[in-house]
């Protein structure tokens, strides 16, 4: 059995669990799946050209043709929002991912062979822990020009401790239980201590530290963005289309930076959801 | 149960926010109100102020000045702290300043007379080293204003407060060019003493005009105070303050909360904001200021006058001024504005010869069947560079890209942070990923070579912006027959002969040109209020009511 | 003080000096990855001319090798002499030293505002009974959500727009006008602290709550009010310190988007239009001081927490 | 009879209710009474609910549990009494003594703090009379150096003189009746001792009514007067202590009673010596292990905060297991015999000393998973948490197959799947329990499967690393009966650690004693325990409750902490960008 299917198994099950006893969760999981569609669909669902100027009268309020209104000129925002969720979610997705191999190998590695490795790897981590992420994004932008492949790269990085700390002290309890001596006394290859047994218990844990940093991405990538240094026109993701609505929204046009920011809260806040729950039910299925 | 009395108020924190959020209903009138201006209304300065003032905060738009030095950044702060040699009026006639006079003795030879009762900030007179010393500054080619001096020969010093020029041959545009930032004068001693540092928040500047430089703290402020021995008449504000701030939202919050007393070049898009505010008003004045696109290569489809023209017909001027400029502005047929000369002796010459030219029209079939006939490459797409942070800019882009795209091209942004977009105006490696460079220009005294020269003579001869190769020889020669000649009517002859060759080939797609646009506090009054204000002490009179 | 504090803060000094170190190191080739020339950077929008490259090269030490250049950057930064921006051509120094002030002033108001909404909240929730326990679960669901740009552009609106209580532009003139302008960005800032603090606290106050020393507390028919504060929330105080250095820390990064959002001058929204501008003198300075003050601010709450918990300090074998 | 001080009538403990429906009732009916001086032993099981009702005693049991029948303390029916009175009452009236002390003292506090915190702020004292107060109190309980003690942390302290500190602090508010749940359960048996003769003079001092919840049977027949027996919620019995044997009459009783024998009477005659003496008589004397002269050193942080302190845990320790025989490591926390056992089996590395299995050499671990499984097949080992030595992911026959597998990789799925079904029906395991995850599992059940997985291998030495120790007084006889029919069907050696000389009789011929590292004494069991030599031997035997026992002081505390060996790792508190 591989990694990937234990760990689809396992964390589809408690998901099932969870979602059978408790209907925010089902409130929660109702949104991610959908933000996935719009990420993947949003461009064929958006009723506009979501870059085509003047498809409406300009700064209009939400209406029927316009359910969000459109912006300064004249776009329809519904559109805009669509066809922005992928950008806004591919960045997080990669941020989660990248943190998450790359913080899981580490921690598991200063875990395993402790000494000097862990020595190592520890500083490693204290490291990239003492420049915050914002920060570690801005000097990634100043280094290589504006747009979101520098932050979003810089962010893995920045991420890689949180999860490395998490991944090495549960790693370090977890080989310190019997059952782990009792597997090396048998005879248990290295490797499949470590996958077949290590890893799965330290899956919900990574995931639940991947749904709040999923959030955190989310919502750094998004000021990253708001502080211009982001995502480039046209190319706009959720954070662009709040910033660039600012000055509609002074002039009593909030929709132009409000409907964006509420897919940025209400995305963050199921999957903060969802991660908080499957924590519970993971602990709970633990003990 | 608890999980559901959980959700159920989620979902109403949500709906709350959502409430909050756009389904309210909209407290004052649409916002998007964008009723043309009629012209004739703008005013060029508000009356002069009666009363004094402690202190006037002033909100620079463009941001923090890299340096003060006028030679080195454009600010709106610079042009109150160092005077020119000759002073522009808001209705761009040029009159004397610190030169009581600047008049050609000579076809080649031009003398500049000074005031005797001129001082630096420090008690120092000026004298003519000083001002010798300032032109000789500018003749360097990093200097910005070294075009102005291409045809200088010497520059010498003829009397305590006398400055002969000699010229290799007649230049037409130098009376004009001095009296902007090209002839700022500034003080020798100081210059030299102060070095690298000349210009910068630790070194600060040395200079004659109305207010004095206190204080320059990075990144809040700088200070200046009303300068009580000025040759003119020390203004009645005692301290003017300016503040940084160029993001449009803010500027429209702080200036509608009271937080600052005034800014130029406010956001287009806060016009109803201004126009309903209860604390001060909005004021519009004539510019040279215009917004347009030009080629940036010699080769690839913007180089082709034929997609130039094609773009220009189809996209649509008034909806332009509508969106971008909320109306305030209006359409413009070539790229040198009509208030440029509005100053100048040839003034009817050249508003005739300009009334003549093709409007800009909006005609798809036609743009497409030029796209056609050009035979460019539609596949490829085209790249149309902007500065970043511009939000007028960027909607521009938008419009240029949905232009092309109802015609056929498919138009790429490219949005650059301040220094990446200055490379295209010096590194020719920079502007070979791009075709267009978008841009809003705006001459900052009276002339109307300036564009001329610079997009369409060779390199050699002063066409910096030619990066389209741009090559007639008809238009070369008229255009250097208009700058030697120094007879206002003959110079204007030449000038209008080379435009009607050149303007249908637009160098530059000129989209619209911009009102210039003042937000003053009310109970305060006396600034300039056109374009002028970047080259001449707009602060002088300004005041209470 | 307790041998333990002591090894503590000798410990925590090495390892502050090792981190600042590393970090220097790791901030200060952000230079050499830096697609590009400097020298065009430095020479800021005018044509270079050989010689002006030639003497730009020599004053700002590029022909030296890598590691003199790094020593001669750090002994830079520890003389006081932190280098010259690209942009502004000024000393660095003479560009941060007056946006320190309004920013370390908005940090400290948000953190007092974390503290006492946070915490507060945390307690309450964990103390109160299950309802108060729900209405903050749900307040800080949300908060958490709640992108500080995002209630940023809330309260402009609402200040701005509607109720004018507080102003929306400006660091302010004197500590209380100060306060004053600084109030809706430190609202802004604090809002996703405060809901993590509040479940930090709240989780750090049950767990205590449920510790068996309370017990024996409450058999010993010690008063509530004495068990809470001399038992419970000072046991949970560790876990609330030791996320504090880090967030005080973070705020002074997170800093930028209010100061943007409410222009203020202050380091964030230099560090922001340093890295737009790409004037890496500027951000390797600001990032290092946020280094510093991340290293030092951590180093501080764990010994307050040794002083709190003397055992945190003493090391653990590895088994 | 003298007056009675707490009553316990009819009591029922429920969970908390969840909507629409009941709680769990978790105790149905306890019944006692403890009279004023007396003892009362309260003995039982795991879950037989001793410890939830002197809980519902002392207020403490957990935010929505109910309780049904009656309470009075010293008269006072504590349902009756308002919240503030109920406080005092209990404050005044009870002492209570938990198990492990270190989890019931503030670690952030002193323990000066925690003796006077009642008196201050419950008896209202000032705070320098309440501080020479404790300091007496200390005294009374042997607690040396008083006044230096006031100034420390728990942390500073060892678990004996914690329990110590605890029980002073309960007499500060001069108590009627002392509530100690379990109190020895986790110290040694000699600190055991100490602690309970401290109770013991107080009691006499004081004239100090107890409850004394225990599992230990024997302990509380030593220490009480009367003895209540509990059994899944219920007072099942209530015998006097002296003549518990002879009166039980409940099944359970009995039962319990018989499963916790007292050493003296538990070793002779064991089936287990008799067999080892035959198997000893046929096989040739060649040792299937051998040790020599081990030692390990730690290395601790220092007490000073600088530098690092050695600490050795094993000194020169030498002995030998003969092939199928049994030998017992014994000796209390610090002893050295739980590392000598992870040595043997290669999960520490010696500083010094040989391992020698069946003429190799196995100082050093084994390198690679090859050296490692061909080494499992000589010897294997088994946990005393047997919950933590499962995977708690893998199903039991997961488990076990994956064992099986491992050491048979040529067999196939029905090979390997009739292996498994030997293996549970070796250890007495149901088939049906096979699919179940471990915490679906009693603490026994639990035991065998990791037996069973241990087995697996078809090992020839099983190291027993007081296997025994975390469960209930009967299911250890249960476990203990099936490693001796599984030595005897097997002829497996089997090397026992415990701290427990009446388990080590059950199984071992030979015994080591073992004592800071260092052996103390070595022998065939019966001239060990019964002759003991050594001094130390003689009073560790001397410190096991039994009839008539009386707990004596014999020696000053140990004052200081023991080293922690095995630590585990303490989650770092996460933070970042929140």
């Amino acid at each position: 059995m591989s990694v990937a299917q234990l760990a689809g198994g396992r964390v589809a099950a408690v998901v099932r669990k969870a979602a059978t006893r408790d209907p925010l969760v089902i409130a929660a999981v109702v949104v991610v799946v959908g933000v996935a569609v719009m990420a993947v669909f949003g461009q064929a669902l958006a009723p506009y050209d979501p870059d085509a100027i003047y498809v409406g009268p300009v700064s209009a309020p939400p209406s029927l043709a316009y359910p969000f209104g459109t912006d300064d000129l004249g776009r329809d925002i519904l559109s805009r929002v669509l066809a922005g969720t992928a950008p806004s979610v591919i960045g997080p997705v990669i941020v989660v991912v990248a943190s998450s191999l790359l913080g899981a190998a580490l921690g598991i590695t200063a875990a395993w062979f402790g000494g000097a490795v862990d020595g190592i790897a520890s500083r490693v981590i204290e490291l990239i822990f003492a420049i915050p992420g914002l920060v570690l994004a801005v000097l990634a932008v100043a280094m290589f020009g504006k747009g979101l492949l520098a932050p979003t790269l810089a962010l893995a990085i920045a991420y890689v401790p949180i999860v490395a700390r998490l991944i090495r002290a549960g790693a370090r309890q977890e080989l310190g239980k019997p059952y782990m001596a009792a597997l090396h006394i048998q005879g248990v290859g290295s490797a499949a201590i470590c996958f077949r047994h290590l890893v799965p218990a330290l899956l919900p844990a990574l995931f639940a530290q991947t749904t709040i940093g999923f959030g955190y991405a989310m919502l750094d990538l998004a000021a990253i963005s708001f502080l211009g240094l982001g995502a480039q026109p046209p190319a706009s993701d959720w954070g662009v289309m709040i910033a660039g609505g600012q000055p509609a929204l002074i002039a009593g046009a909030p929709e132009q930076s409000m409907f964006p920011a509420l897919f940025v809260v209400l995305t963050v806040l199921a999957v903060n959801v969802l991660g908080a729950r499957v924590t519970t039910w993971a602990e709970r299925g633990e003990r | 149960m608890r999980t559901t009395r959980i959700t159920a108020t989620v979902a109403g924190a949500v709906a709350a926010l959502m409430f909050l959020s756009g389904c309210t209903a909209r407290d004052d009138a649409s916002p998007n109100t964008a009723e043309p201006v009629d012209s004739s209304k703008l005013v060029s300065s508000l009356p002069a102020a009666t009363g004094e003032v402690d202190e006037v905060t002033w909100a620079l738009v463009e941001g923090e000045p890299s340096t003060l030095d006028p030679a080195g950044d454009y600010s709106l702060a610079i042009p109150n702290l160092c005077e020119n040699l000759l002073q522009i009026s808001p209705d761009f006639t040029v009159e004397p300043g610190v030169a009581t006079s600047a008049e050609w003795v000579d076809p080649v030879t031009f003398v500049i007379d000074l005031r005797d009762d001129v001082a630096f900030w420090d008690g120092t007179p000026l004298t003519a080293d000083d001002v010798a010393f300032s032109l000789e500054r500018n003749r360097v080619e990093t200097s910005a204003w070294f075009p102005a001096f291409v045809l200088v020969d010497t520059i010498e010093v003829t009397g305590d407060l006398q400055v002969t020029v000699h010229f290799t041959a007649p230049d037409s545009t130098f009376r004009d060019a001095i009296a902007g930032a090209a002839g700022a004068v500034l003080s020798k001693a100081f210059v030299e003493q102060a070095g690298d540092t000349f210009g910068t928040s630790t070194g600060g500047v040395m200079c004659t005009g109305p207010y004095v430089f206190d204080e320059w703290t990075p990144g809040t402020e700088i200070v200046t105070s009303a300068n009580p021995d000025y040759w003119g008449g020390a203004p009645l504000v005692g301290t003017l303050t300016y503040t940084f701030i160029t993001d449009g939202a803010t500027l429209a919050n702080a200036l509608l909360a009271g937080e600052v007393d005034g800014a130029f070049n406010v956001p287009p898009a806060s016009r109803d904001n201004f126009a309903g505010s209860d604390s001060g008003r909005l004021v519009l004045g004539p510019s040279t200021a215009s917004y347009s696109f030009g080629p940036t290569n010699s080769t690839g489809a913007g180089a082709d006058p034929k997609i130039r023209q094609a773009l220009s017909l189809a996209i649509d001027r008034e909806q332009f001024i509508a969106t971008v400029l909320h109306g305030l502005g209006e359409p413009q047929s070539t790229f040198t504005p009509p208030f440029a000369w509005a100053g100048m002796e040839a003034a009817d010459q050249y508003t005739a010869a300009y009334d003549e030219l093709a409007a800009p029209e909006l005609d798809l079939e036609q743009a497409k069947q030029l796209v056609e006939e050009s035979g460019v490459d539609t596949a490829t797409p085209l790249v149309v560079a902007i500065p970043a942070g511009a939000k007028e800019l960027s909607q521009t882009a938008a419009i240029i890209q949905a232009a092309g795209a109802q015609i056929g091209l498919t138009i790429e942004i490219d949005e650059r942070q301040p220094t990446d977009f200055s490379q295209i105006f010096f590194d020719p490696a920079a502007r070979e990923s791009i075709d267009f460079v978008a841009t809003v220009g705006y001459l900052d005294a009276p002339g109307v070579l300036g564009y001329a020269q610079q997009f369409l003579l060779p390199a050699e001869l002063g066409g910096f912006f030619n990066w389209s190769g741009y090559s007639n020889d008809e238009v070369t020669a008229d255009l250097q027959t208009a700058r030697t000649t120094l007879d206002p009517a003959a110079s204007a002859d030449a000038f209008i002969a080379a435009q009607q060759i050149f303007a249908p080939d637009q160098l530059q797609v000129t989209l619209a040109s911009a009102y210039q646009t003042t937000f003053l506090q009310n109970g305060l009054t006396g600034v300039t209020t056109s374009v002028a204000v970047y080259s001449s002490p707009w602060a002088l009179h300004l005041g209470s009511e | 003080m307790n041998a333990g504090v002591v090894r503590t803060l000798a410990g925590k000094l090495g390892e502050l000096a090792l981190t600042l170190f590393l970090a220097s190191v790791v901030i200060f080739s952000a230079v050499l990855l830096t697609p590009g020339d400097p020298v065009a950077a430095l020479a800021g929008g005018i044509r270079p001319t050989p010689e002006l490259i030639e003497a730009i090269r020599a004053q700002h030490h590029l022909d030296d090798p890598v590691w003199q250049q790094y020593l001669h950057w750090v002994g830079g930064v520890l003389t006081g002499d932190l280098g010259t921006s690209f942009v502004y051509k000024t000393d660095v120094a003479a560009l941060i030293a007056p946006r320190i002030g309004v920013t370390v002033l908005l940090v400290l108001y948000t953190a007092v505002l974390i503290a006492i909404f946070g915490i507060g909240s945390g307690v309450v929730a964990a103390t109160r009974g299950p309802r108060a326990d729900r209405a903050v679960l749900i307040g800080t669901s949300i908060g958490m959500a709640m992108p500080t740009f995002v209630v940023a552009i809330l309260l402009i609106w609402v200040f701005a727009r509607v109720l004018g209580w507080f102003p929306v532009y400006g660091a302010g003139e004197g500590f209380l006008d100060s306060l004053y302008h600084l109030t809706l960005p430190a609202i802004s800032l604090a809002v996703l602290y405060i809901a993590f603090f509040s479940r930090i606290t709240r989780g750090a106050v049950v767990g205590q709550l449920h510790a068996e020393h309370v017990d024996t507390a409450r058999v010993r028919g010690i008063p509530r009010s004495q068990i809470f504060r001399r038992h419970v929330f000072l046991n949970a105080s560790p876990q609330i310190l030791a996320v504090s250095g880090v967030t005080v820390a973070g705020l002074f990064a997170t800093s930028a988007i209010a100061e943007q959002a409410f222009g203020i001058g202050g380091l964030g929204s230099l560090l922001t239009e340093a890295a737009a501008r790409k004037d890496l003198p500027v951000v390797q300075v600001i990032s290092l001081l946020l280094v510093v003050v991340f290293v030092v601010l951590n180093a501080v709450a764990d010994i307050a927490i040794a002083v709190i918990d003397p055992d945190s300090a003493k090391p653990r074998r590895n088994a | 009879m003298s007056e009675v001080v707490l009553e316990l009538d009819r009591v029922s403990i429920a969970t908390p209710a969840p909507a629409g429906g009941s709680g769990r009732t978790l105790v149905h009916d306890c019944t006692l009474q403890v009279h004023a001086g007396e003892a009362l032993g309260l003995v039982g099981e795991s879950g037989s609910g001793k410890t939830l009702s002197t809980r519902a005693v002392a207020g403490l049991l957990p935010e929505g549990f109910t309780v049904g029948g009656t309470i009075r303390i010293d008269g006072d029916d504590v349902s009756l009494l308002p919240p503030a009175r109920l406080r005092e009452v209990r404050a005044r009236r009870l002492g209570m003594v938990f198990q492990t002390p270190r989890a019931h003292l503030n670690p952030f506090r002193t323990i000066g703090d925690f003796m006077t915190e009642a008196l201050v702020s419950v008896a209202g004292e000032r705070a320098d009379a309440a501080a020479r107060r404790a300091i007496d109190l200390l005294d009374e309980v042997g607690v040396p150096d008083p006044s230096r003690r006031m100034r420390q942390r728990p942390g500073d302290l060892s678990g004996g003189l914690l329990q110590r500190v605890m029980i002073a602090a309960t007499l500060a508010m001069d108590p009627r009746i002392l509530l100690a749940d379990e109190i020895t359960t986790a110290l040694d048996v000699t600190t055991q001792e100490e602690v309970m003769a401290v109770i013991a003079d107080l009691r006499r001092h004081r004239e100090l009514a107890m409850l004394f919840i225990t599992h230990d049977l024997p302990l509380a027949g030593a220490v009480c007067d009367r003895v209540v027996v509990m059994n899944q919620g219920r007072t099942v019995e209530t015998l006097p202590a002296g003549s518990m044997r002879a009166e039980a009459r409940d099944a359970y009783t009995i039962r319990l009673l018989s499963a916790s024998l007292p050493a003296a009477e538990a070793g002779a005659g064991t089936v287990a010596s008799d067999a080892v003496a035959g198997v000893l008589a046929q096989v040739a004397p060649a040792p299937i292990l051998r040790v020599d002269g081990l030692r390990k050193v730690f290395r601790v942080p220092a007490a000073t905060g600088f530098g690092h302190d050695e600490f050795v845990a094993v000194d020169d320790v030498g002995f030998e297991l003969p092939q199928g025989g049994s030998l017992g490591i014994v000796g209390e926390s610090g002893s050295g015999k739980s590392t000598t056992a992870r040595i043997v089996c290669g999960l520490e590395t010696a500083d010094a000393g040989t391992v020698t299995v069946k003429g190799e050499d196995w100082t050093r671990p084994a390198r690679g998973a090859r050296g490692r499984r061909r080494r499992a097949r000589i010897a294997q080992m088994v946990f005393q948490d047997p919950y933590q030595s499962l995977d708690p992911r893998q199903t039991v026959r997961e488990c076990l197959t994956e064992a099986v597998a491992l050491h048979r990789p040529k067999a196939s799925r029905p090979e390997v799947t009739a292996r498994v079904d030997e293996l549970l029906a070796n250890v007495a395991l149901d088939a049906t329990l096979a699919d179940r995850h471990p915490r679906a599992l009693s603490g026994g059940q639990r035991q065998r499967v990791t037996i069973a997985r241990s087995l697996a291998a078809d090992p020839e030495i099983l190291v027993l690393d007081e296997a025994v120790s975390a469960l209930d007084v009967t299911t250890q006889v249960e476990v203990l009966t099936l490693l001796d029919g599984i030595r005897r069907s097997t002829g497996v050696a089997l090397l026992m650690i415990s701290h427990d000389l009446n388990t080590v009789r059950r199984l071992c011929d030979e015994v080591v004693v073992m004592r800071s590292g260092g052996i103390v004494e070595h022998g065939p069991i019966a001239d060990v325990l019964d002759r003991p030599a050594a001094d130390y031997t003689k009073m560790l035997l001397d410190s096991i409750p039994r009839e008539g026992w009386v707990p004596r002081r014999r020696r000053p505390a140990r004052t200081g902490a023991l080293p922690s060996v095995a630590t585990s790792a303490t989650p770092v508190p996460r933070g970042g960008t929140p």
